[in-house]
């Protein structure tokens, strides 16, 4: 807490706040639970149109899927803790976001995990990803909640540190939608799950700070162990009784614990609410108030419920073998109170908690394009350099050791543009997300405005209207100017980009104070989608002998921030600059082209261009092709920059030559650069080959991310 | 109309599509909770997942909960009992089915579709498929190396093959003896299976290989 | 009476042990000359029991260890 | 020279420890009066070094534990 903070609160309490109360009012006036310096300018972004049930506000965002079916959608940040203790930091951030899509009511039923390191050279940045995985496997895999994508990207700026974004998705019915807020008074508090410990206290704080270098020794209080068997249980139990209709009012116990759960659930609609302290169920001896109310223990829910039902949902709790309490109940009054052996220990008006006073810091701008002269390197050797980076790099390493399949909803596996989950027998849901720090921190406007341009691609390419999105705002101390001003610009270019694509965003997350020793992490929005697509129509994503193949879209010299630029350690260039008209233009072709049925398979071009996209398709299913690069419509005529380029609104379609004529009339940019076929990968120049290669061998290098990290097949 | 039980353990977690499997295979099915009785049911499935977080060896906290008992009866009686990946760990615990289901051999969870081929169509669960058929389902288990001390005494059902149906050391997933995938007793009518059959009982998820084991069961209880 | 009982399952001699080779392949990664890593499963606790030898027996053949597999040793001694 | 090293590495006092508290349950419902029942991590391998004290504290610190949820301890005699 600031200075001038703790002084408002002096004033505004005419006392001295005591030792309980001032550890509350710590916790919840912290960046991480009160959104201090971001609120003002998140109000920038849309959210609202005819697919939002419930916007940003509560635990998670509610999406109307169709008129029986809703979808909850949140997304989290855990980076400190996974910092310091990838395993246990990654799988409670698992363990949270479930919890999040829970408490409105919701069935989880898919994760994704953006997951960012330092380079794999380094044995630490290799134990960070391992545990890191190993983390959200055994959580994931354990309570049944699939996996079924993400991202994963290494880059120098993040040596010995990790971002650890989760989104998730929940199904539910309409009538089952249960608020975070509380409408009357009289209600009992249930606490239930896991009991409380000394763990994760002052986890809010921890996570609204600089990581010092001894953190692994200081910070030990910020780590949870993660508890999955307990988590699945909850999941079972909430749901039960949420489908008994007794429920008022449901919140998870994220940061903050007790406190940031109660006040919240009681202060919305201007009630108050009684805490009973002592009676909450301990792990640990001797444990003060204050520790209760602000321990951040996992897997715990509170529950407002009618006197009357206590019995029935405490019986569904038995069943399910879990421990649960009435901790409190809901006042008229609007005061935070709480009891310890029946000592009052607190006494704020809860306005105090709930309502933290906003900060705005100063904004100083940047700028880190200029131009800078192309290589003079051949095609074949950039391909070799971009084509082996580890995030150009299949993840199957990763997504194998996630149950992607269970629940027995995933149409669309990882390893594709977006995932597709089965809601009934006619349509799936698409799921995916994206973010490119290399573009954002050359261009933190365009930079955010590409992460939803890409998400857009992506659930497009497998046939997906895009219905909503979620963000995920990773960036470092807004006491920084470049970085405050940074935050600002990414926030303008998401809520452009979303505007122009008529989506809203229903929920996301604000994770600052990302840096180890001084050294600021680059600006890291990270945009999740939803889409909806008829399962009929997924067109595929590898190519097919015969096929021909077609580029939509127009390339421009726009490789600053690309991976050939970061494989050649080349700072500066131009970041790729999304034009709205087109993209959105592009994604309708797409679709209309799939919804005709004219393509066989469809990828977007992102990340490493137009080469490894095309190499992507053909590892896929084994089959070759040959396409001259020089047909691609392009602003350039330089090889290099035509087949890195990582321009926006591109994709790469393979379809029969009957679909030909029609294709064209669909996209302002469209070219035929080549046929599918063969065992070999061919790139020509002008008819000039630039590089041929077996598709095996492709694919070999392709699948080589377990040997990186020493471990064998 | 034939009614099976897919019993739901503390962190059983592929018990909703098991249940929908098998009613598409023209069966009836409840999911009960591992606390109630078996007495109505003409069949039991254990489905998969990790009961009990798979705390100790997978499977072997489930297989000494008193259900198992009701289990053993259904077994003894001659009445299909299928256990499926998580639900084959706790056969082989229960010493229903012989054998242990050690850590993979590369010790990781690992979730991928496998050929499997079918070596044995005499079993209740597996009449509908051609002996030496080659059909694909998914696997996801850390431990799935099925180990036993004489294999000669084994009534092998499916080997993981290649897609031609050839046993090779590269098709194996796991490290399991013999590339086996899923064993009978020796009455045939206690199958468990690592691969999961529910998983792949759907045309838009990848195959409805599975589905046929659900509708051999189903045929088998009913007459 | 109360013990303090320590049991350590480990796999019969002949059996491989997935997790003690990667364990030892990391620590032989990071310079340490390590051989022959094995990861023995080990309980801890405490025990109201009139017959803690036989007990403690039951315990590994009914439910710590898989005799198919394990083999087992415990020690055993009073809580002061 | 060579030794051989048993590493035990304990959760912390206080720490949640769910895998514990669910094994206790099942060896209570089957009977058996378990308490404060934890499951350590257990390392047994043998180490060529000169110096097997620091070795085996580093590989604690670096690999088989992290401190800031660890405790361990270790005993190193030499191979005969
Ligand atoms: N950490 C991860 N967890 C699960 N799946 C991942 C992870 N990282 C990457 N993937 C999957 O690998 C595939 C390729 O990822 P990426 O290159 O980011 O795709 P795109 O370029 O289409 O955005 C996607 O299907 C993605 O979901
Ligand atoms: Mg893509």
């Amino acid at each position: 807490m600031f200075e001038h903070e703790e002084k408002l609160i002096r004033e505004r309490l005419g006392r001295e706040p005591n030792e309980v109360e001032k550890a509350m009012l710590e916790v919840m006036w912290s960046e991480h639970a009160s959104y201090k310096s971001s609120r003002p300018l998140l109000k920038l972004l849309p959210t609202e149109n005819e697919h939002v049930v419930l916007g940003p506000g509560e635990d998670a965002g509610i999406v109307k899927f169709d008129d029986e079916t809703w979808i909850a959608v949140g997304i989290e940040s855990h980076n400190h803790p996974s910092a310091v203790e990838p395993y246990g930091g990654a799988a409670t951030g698992v363990g949270g976001i479930v919890r999040d899509i829970l408490c409105m009511g919701a069935r989880p039923i898919a994760l994704l995990d953006p997951i960012r390191f330092g380079p794999l050279e380094k044995e630490r940045n290799r134990y960070l990803l391992q545990g890191v995985v190993k983390g959200i496997a055994d959580y994931g895999n354990r309570i049944g909640v699939p996996t079924v994508g993400g991202e994963t990207e290494f880059d120098e700026s993040l040596d010995n540190y990790t971002l650890v974004n989760v989104a998730c998705v929940g199904i539910m019915r309409p009538e089952h939608l249960i608020h975070s807020y509380v409408e009357e008074a009289g209600l009992k508090l249930i606490l239930v799950g896991n009991r409380t410990g000394r763990d994760g206290i002052h986890g809010v704080t921890f996570a609204s700070e600089e990581l010092s270098e001894n953190a692994e020794e200081e910070d030990r209080s910020a780590v949870q162990i993660p508890d999955p068997f307990t988590e699945k249980l909850l999941i079972e139990a909430t749901l039960e009784a949420v489908y008994t209709g007794k429920v008022k009012a449901l919140k998870d116990l994220g940061g903050g614990g007790l406190t940031c759960a109660s006040s919240e659930m009681a202060g919305k609609k201007g009630f108050g609410a009684v805490i009973y302290a002592d009676r909450v169920p301990l792990r640990e001896p001797n444990m003060t108030p204050t520790e209760v109310m602000i321990s951040e223990s996992q897997e715990r829910m509170l529950f407002a419920v009618r006197d009357e039902d206590v019995e029935e949902i405490g019986k569904i709790f038995e069943k399910y073998g879990l421990e649960w309490m009435v901790v409190g109940e809901i006042i008229n009054e609007p005061r935070y109170i709480v009891y310890w052996k029946g000592e009052k220990v607190a006494d704020l008006p809860i306005d105090l908690l709930t309502e933290v006073p906003t900060i705005e810091w100063e904004m100083k701008p940047y700028r880190l394009e200029r131009d800078v002269e192309t290589p003079k390197i051949s095609f074949s050797d950039a391909f070799e350099l971009v084509w082996s980076s580890p995030n150009i790099l299949s993840k199957r390493w990763i997504w194998e050791q996630y149950d992607h399949e269970v629940q027995g909803r995933t149409v669309v596996k990882p390893g594709r543009d977006a995932a597709v989950l089965k809601i009934n027998e006619r349509y799936g849901l698409a799921f995916v997300a994206d973010g490119n720090p290399n573009h954002s921190h050359l261009n933190p406007y365009h930079g955010a405005m590409g992460a939803v341009a890409e998400v857009v691609r992506n659930l497009v390419s497998v046939g997906a209207e895009p219905l909503a999105l979620v963000d995920n705002l990773n960036f470092a101390s807004p006491e920084r100017p470049e970085v405050y001003w940074s935050f600002a610009e990414a926030v303008r270019g998401l809520a452009d980009a979303a505007r122009a694509f008529g989506l809203a965003y229903v929920s996301g997350n604000v994770s600052f104070y990302n840096e180890v020793v001084d050294r600021p992490i680059k600006p890291t929005p990270v945009v999740a989608g939803l889409g909806k697509v008829k399962l009929e129509k997924i067109p595929g994503f590898g190519l097919e002998e015969g096929l021909l193949i077609g580029i939509v879209g127009i390339t421009k010299r726009e490789l600053g921030g690309s991976e050939l630029y970061a494989r050649l350690d080349i700072e500066g260039g131009t970041a790729p600059r999304v034009n709205l008209e087109e993209e959105k233009a592009n994604a309708e072709g797409i679709l209309e082209a799939i919804r005709r049925g004219l393509v066989k398979a469809v990828h977007d071009v992102s990340r490493g261009g137009i080469a490894v996209a095309l190499a992507e398709m053909a590892v896929v299913s084994g089959v070759g092709f040959t396409a001259d690069l020089s047909k691609v419509p392009a602003e350039t005529s330089n090889p290099l920059e035509v087949s890195f380029s990582e321009s926006h609104g591109r994709y790469i379609v393979a379809f029969p030559e009957e679909s030909l004529e029609e294709l064209k009339e669909l996209f302002g940019h469209f070219a035929v650069i080549g046929r599918a076929g063969g065992s070999d990968a061919v790139f020509l120049w002008n008819g000039e080959e630039l590089l041929g290669k077996p598709v095996s061998e492709l694919k070999d290098a392709h699948e080589s991310l377990s040997r990186l990290l020493g471990e064998g097949e | 109309m034939v009614k099976f039980a897919v019993v739901v353990f503390p962190g059983t977690n592929c018990d909703f599509e098991t249940e929908r499997a098998i009613r598409k295979a023209g069966g009836e099915a409840e999911r009960v909770w591992y606390k109630t009785s078996l007495k109505d049911f003409d069949g039991v499935v254990l489905p998969g997942g990790f009961s009990y977080a798979d705390y100790l060896r997978a499977g072997a906290i489930a297989a000494r909960q008193e259900i198992m008992e009701e289990v053993k009866e259904f077994a003894r009686e001659g009445r299909p009992v299928l256990g499926i990946c998580n639900g084959f760990q706790v056969l082989t615990e229960s010493e229903l089915l012989p054998g242990a289901l050690r850590p993979n051999r590369v010790p990781r969870f690992i979730c991928r579709w496998v050929h499997l081929r079918v070596v044995d169509t005499e079993t209740p669960f597996t009449q509908f498929y051609e002996p030496g058929e080659v059909i694909r389902m998914p696997i996801a288990h850390a431990e799935g190396n099925y180990y036993t001390d004489d294999p000669s005494k084994v009534r092998v059902v499916f080997q993981y093959s290649d897609e031609k149906g050839n046993i090779t050391e590269e098709a194996n997933p796991n490290g399991s003896i013999m590339n086996i995938a899923a064993v009978a007793n020796e009455r045939g009518n206690v199958l468990g299976t690592m691969p999961h059959p529910e998983r792949a009982s759907d045309r838009f998820l990848g195959s409805e290989d599975g589905l046929r084991l659900f509708r051999s069961m189903v045929e088998w209880a009913r007459r | 009476m109360k013990w303090k009982v320590n049991v350590i399952v480990r796999l019969k001699e002949g059996l491989n042990d997935p997790e003690g080779r990667v364990i030892q392949n990391a620590l032989r990664n990071l310079g340490f000359n390590v051989e022959n890593l094995r990861v023995p499963k080990y309980f801890e606790f405490e025990l109201e029991s009139e017959n803690p030898e036989r007990e403690a027996e039951e315990m590994c053949r009914k439910l710590l260890a898989n005799p198919l597999i394990h083999e087992w040793e415990y020690s055993i001694e009073p809580v002061s």
